[in-house]
This record gives structure tokens, C-alpha cells and sequence, in this order.
């Protein structure tokens, strides 16, 4: 008992302050509640957690972020006053389905393109739904309308499609022989692909989403 | 002698690097790589280094993997050339008349581009000496956003763009493989026709003349038709139906009905 | 827009201490960082959320937690010297080979760079895999077209990159300043190499749409 208190004095505890700031950081970064033990565990030798934890409370009174004790654990967690910043919108990010994608890239390399002519390219045809939504998205918007027997509409790529993805106009989009160089595009379709493809065309109607 | 000298330590050390060197070629990230470990051999500023005396290392080091059987990339080869080319433009004087970069000029760039790589080299160590989120500084470890809201929002980024319509122009390539059939007589067709004309065939007659009419103008279709009518002789003749002969190479092959039998 | 001012007014900001403790409370929460953009569109009406950040971030100075700048993005992290107490939180991180170490500090400290550019300065062809699995990590991604003639595409690090590496902005990495005073950031085409590029130039050209 003797011998371990003079072990301790040999490795002098860091000065509270310094405590209190490992204090902080454990809490912050850790994934659930700490109990009194754990932070211990986790502070070098000589430590007090209690005092620190004390200290730590205090400094986060009247703050955005309040340390709070939950049973015998203890957490940050934004104050309770602060609770409708926190709700915020879900966002749910989905992917955009194969035949949008395909639409979408004929649009941005073909543009001004029509109807008739994406069904064309993509040898399949085109569900009203695909290019609605790419429309409503804002990356798609009605073109002139072409000079020839009919005067079909066209569709372009808009601004917003340019933001985001990041491009200046229309050419900057790369050229695909340029992305198989880069690595960044397979050379061959897998096995099987075409077979998929005639399958998939069938159900190609209603596969907006994935 | 200094000079003697300093040539035999000189020597020694391009000696000792090239060894150094061929036990593990497998390890170098191409030729500059190769260049900028000789370069250290110098041991001086890299800003200093003689490219000379460098491109001298280089191809004692290609010299001595050729003698180990060491399989070296093409890259090695090509700067080998091109080293050994610069140094005899660092050697000869200048030719006027010659309106290329001079050898100085040539020996410059080597040296920036070593200077520059050995410079990412460190660049990347330090980065990589940094602190680092995950391992020396931390995130959030509870995030505390209430959904309420569900909003969708739809993500596609360059690369699928690129890929979807890389996928469209690629089912372009990819037909099925289908053979252009109108011109080929089938051994099929030259078979049964030769059953047919066999009968007459008493005396010796030129293969040419066993083609059908239509099949003799057109050269694609003439070569078809003389393969497969030829193939057809072959199989008639292993039946023991037909003979063939033909007098030397190249020489008009003929064939008539097998009498005796 | 008179109307709009009016609007405005009805809804007065809260005092700045208020304003401090929102943007406090939102980014405890966060793991991810936070544009100004989004942490003003979660932020009562006529807050001034760059004005907060400037006073959050001297508030959590030598704290055990510490306001970082990410590119445009804003995140609380732990300070890096309280390191060693977070064994449990620690991820591993995936060691890169030599060969993906170098592109990725040639494309930090050169970009925009073109793959060109990257095998001229290593002096080897960057394998397929490199450049893929530096934008899979999502430290690297395609940055805008080169005006020059061929039009390449190029290369650049992204936000996540710069939050890796505890970087704020691409010009904090370290020692970029001296590179670029040495000249060894120049793009230096080798002498004579004029003829030849005016030569790929027009091969690229071909290259750029299919």
C-alpha cells in the first residue's frame, strides 16, 4: 500500500486543467455515455475524473452544449433550449436509377436532344416519368424547339446541373475515352450485360428509382 | 594523382550503387526513381549533382542487370538511351549548326525533375506526418440530429454520369458476332454438286472447271467456291469415287472419276 | 424588396452570445462539417453565423476540443495532442502504398494536375488502381478542365482530404510556400518538348469526344 503511493508520486499527475481538457475530448469524441470508471481507466495515473468532470460542468454552464450525468454516466449534449435547431430536416439522398442516369447523360452530351432521339441513343424507350423528374429536379429544362417536320421540343442540362457537377459549360464533361484512360471506366461490359440490358428494357417503364 | 583518384572512388561508387541496386530492381518506381538513389550516391546538394557522372551510374546499373539476365521494363531501357545520348551531347562541344536543346539545357531538366520528385517524395512523408483525423484528432462520437423531416434528395455524381453513358456507347462495340454469309459456298453445297458432275468426269479436268457459274467472277466468292469444291475433291477422293494429282507446286490441280473400280 | 426588409425587421435576431451557443449546439452535434450556408439555414433569421464562428472558435481556444476550418466547411474536432487517450476511438487507417502517397501529395500540392502531369513528375505511368482508390477514399476528385489545348481533365483534393489531414485550406499544407518559391511546383516542360506537345495536342484533341 506504502510502496504504491510512492509509485504514484513518482509520475506526477498532470494539472487540472489538463485534466479537464482530457475530460473534454474523451466525452466528445466517445460514441456513448462514460461512466466515472472509464474515463479513469483512461486518464494517465493520478487523475481525478470527479474533480475534473466537476470543473468541465461549470465551464459548459449556460452554454449551446451542456455536460449532463445520465444515471452514473456522463455525456455532452446540446442544451435542451437549443432542441429545435436539432430538428432538422431527414435528408435522404438516393441514387439515381439507371435509366435516369443514362437519360440524363444522353441530355448533357447529345443537347440539344429529343425525345425521339434519346430512345434513339439509348435503344430503348423513354418512360415519361424519367425525364419529368429529371425536369423537377431542375437538371433537365425544355430546349428550342428543333427546325424540322414536327418541330419537336428538345431538352437541355440546366445551371443547376452544371453546379453540381461542378462543371463550367456543357464540353467540360469528360470524354469517355479520356476516363477509360484514367482507369475511372471499365473497358468491356460485364458478362452478361447485354443480355440484362434486352430484360431490363422491359421493365424499364417504372424503374425510376433503386 | 587526385584526378586518378577521384575517378577510382568515383568508379568504386557507381560500382557499389549498381550492385546495390541489381539485387532488387523489383523494388523502384521506374527509371527517375532509380536516378534520383544514384543521385544520393554523389552526396551532394541535389541542385549540384553531376548529371554526367549520373547517367554514367545509370548505365553501368543497365549494363550490369543485362549480365545478371535481370529483366528490366522498357522505361529503364529508354532512359539508358536517352542517358547515353546525353552524354555524349554533354561530352562533344556544341554543334552550332544544331538547333535541339543543348546538352546543359537537357542535363537541367534531369536535375529539376529529380529535385521535384525528391520533393513530393518529402511532401508526402510530411503529410503523412501529420495528425490525423481517426487516429490523432476526433469527431463527434454521438451525433444529436432529431430527424423530423423526411426530404429526399437525389445523388449522382460525375463518374455515374460517365458510366451510364460510357454503357450506352460500349453496347455500340458489343454486337453479337454474326458471319456475312452471302458469300460462301458451303462444303455442304460443293459436295453434292460434285456427286452430280463426277459421273461425266472421263478425263482429267482443271478444278477451276468444276465451279459453279455464278461463283467464278466475283474474287471473294471464286475463292469460297474453290476452297469448298476443293475440300469436296478431298473427301470424294478419300471415298475412293475420285482422283487428283497436281505436277508441282502451284500447278493447276486436276481431277477425274476413279474408272477401275 | 422594401417588403422584404420589412419582414426582416419583425423577426430580430437574438444577441450574438445567443447566436454563438446555436452555432455551439450545432456543430457539437455534428460529426460531419458544416457549411456556413447550411449552419445559416438552421439559424433564426438575420443571424450572422460568420461573426459567431469567429467568437466560437476564440472560445475553444487550448480547450480539449477545438473549432477547425475545413476548406468552407466548419466541424469541432479534438485537439490532436490528446491523441494517445483515444485508443478506443481510433480507426485504423489504412496504410497507402508509396506509389498512392505520392500521387496523392503531387495532387494536393500541384493541383489542378492532369494525369500527364503526375506521370511526368513521378516519371512512371500511375497505375490503373492509384488514382481510383484516392477517389474512392474520397480525398481526390476531378477538378475542372485544363485551358489547354486537348482540354484534360484534372485532378484535386477534396474536403474530406483537407478534415484528414487537419488542413483549412489547400495553401496550409506543409511547406507548399518554399516549394513554390524553389520553383518546384512549376509545370517546367522539358527543353525541346514544344514540337511534341503541339503533336498531342491534336491527338487529344480527337480524344475528347467519342
Amino acid at each position: 500500500m506504502i510502496e504504491e503511493e510512492k509509485l504514484e508520486s513518482l509520475f506526477e499527475a498532470p494539472p487540472m486543467g489538463e485534466q479537464e481538457r482530457m475530460v473534454e475530448a474523451l466525452l466528445f469524441a466517445s460514441a456513448a455515455p462514460m461512466s466515472l470508471m472509464e474515463i479513469e481507466n483512461r486518464l494517465p495515473h493520478g487523475c481525478d475524473a470527479k474533480e475534473a468532470l466537476l470543473h468541465l460542468g461549470k465551464r459548459y454552464e449556460g452554454r449551446g452544449v451542456a455536460l449532463r450525468r445520465i444515471g452514473d454516466t456522463w455525456a455532452f449534449r446540446t442544451a435542451a433550449d437549443l432542441g429545435f435547431l436539432m430538428q432538422k430536416e431527414q435528408v435522404e439522398v438516393r441514387r439515381l436509377s439507371r435509366a435516369a442516369n443514362e437519360t440524363l447523360a444522353i441530355v448533357a452530351y447529345h443537347q440539344p436532344v429529343t425525345r425521339a432521339e434519346i430512345e434513339e441513343i439509348r435503344g430503348v424507350s423513354v418512360s415519361r416519368g424519367t425525364l419529368d423528374m429529371l425536369i423537377e429536379l431542375g437538371w433537365v429544362k425544355l430546349g428550342r424547339r428543333k427546325m424540322t417536320p414536327g418541330r419537336p421540343v428538345t431538352f437541355i442540362v440546366t445551371q443547376v446541373f452544371l453546379d453540381h457537377f461542378g462543371l463550367e459549360t456543357p464540353a467540360d464533361l469528360p470524354g469517355i475515352k479520356e476516363l477509360r484512360a484514367a482507369g475511372l471506366l471499365d473497358n468491356r461490359p460485364p458478362p452478361g450485360a447485354l443480355l440484362d440490358e434486352a430484360a431490363e428494357a422491359v421493365d424499364d417503364q417504372d424503374d425510376m428509382f433503386e | 594523382m587526385p584526378d586518378d583518384f577521384m575517378q577510382e572512388t568515383n568508379e568504386l561508387n557507381a560500382r557499389l550503387a549498381a550492385e546495390a541496386l541489381v539485387v532488387d530492381v523489383e523494388g523502384f518506381e521506374g527509371p527517375l526513381d532509380v536516378l534520383l538513389l544514384l543521385s544520393r550516391t554523389q552526396k551532394v546538394d541535389l541542385r549540384q549533382v553531376s548529371i554526367l557522372a549520373l547517367a554514367e551510374q545509370y548505365l553501368i546499373f543497365v549494363e550490369e542487370a543485362k549480365r545478371l539476365r535481370i529483366e528490366l521494363a522498357a522505361d529503364y531501357l529508354v532512359m539508358a538511351a536517352w542517358l547515353a545520348f546525353l552524354k555524349s551531347r554533354l561530352l562533344l562541344p556544341p554543334d552550332p549548326k544544331d538547333e535541339g536543346p543543348s546538352g546543359e539545357e537537357l542535363a537541367a531538366h534531369l536535375a529539376f525533375q529529380l529535385e521535384r520528385l525528391e520533393a513530393m517524395r518529402k511532401a508526402a512523408a510530411r503529410l503523412m506526418g501529420r495528425d490525423q483525423l481517426g487516429r490523432d484528432f476526433f469527431v463527434r462520437g454521438q451525433e444529436e440530429i432529431y430527424a423530423r423531416k423526411r426530404v429526399v434528395r437525389f445523388e449522382a455524381n460525375l463518374l455515374d454520369l460517365m458510366q451510364a453513358y460510357a454503357r450506352i456507347k460500349t453496347k455500340d462495340d458489343f454486337e453479337p458476332l454474326s458471319l456475312q454469309r452471302d458469300a460462301v459456298f458451303t462444303m455442304e453445297q460443293a459436295l453434292e454438286r460434285m456427286k452430280g458432275l463426277i459421273g461425266e468426269a472421263i478425263e482429267w479436268g482443271e478444278l477451276m472447271q468444276f465451279l459453279p457459274d455464278a461463283w467464278r467472277h466475283d474474287p471473294k466468292m471464286r475463292r469460297s467456291a474453290t476452297a469448298s469444291t476443293f475440300a469436296a475433291a478431298l473427301e470424294l477422293v478419300k471415298e475412293g469415287r475420285m482422283e487428283i494429282r497436281q505436277y508441282q507446286s502451284f500447278a493447276p490441280i486436276e481431277m477425274r472419276l476413279k474408272v477401275d473400280a
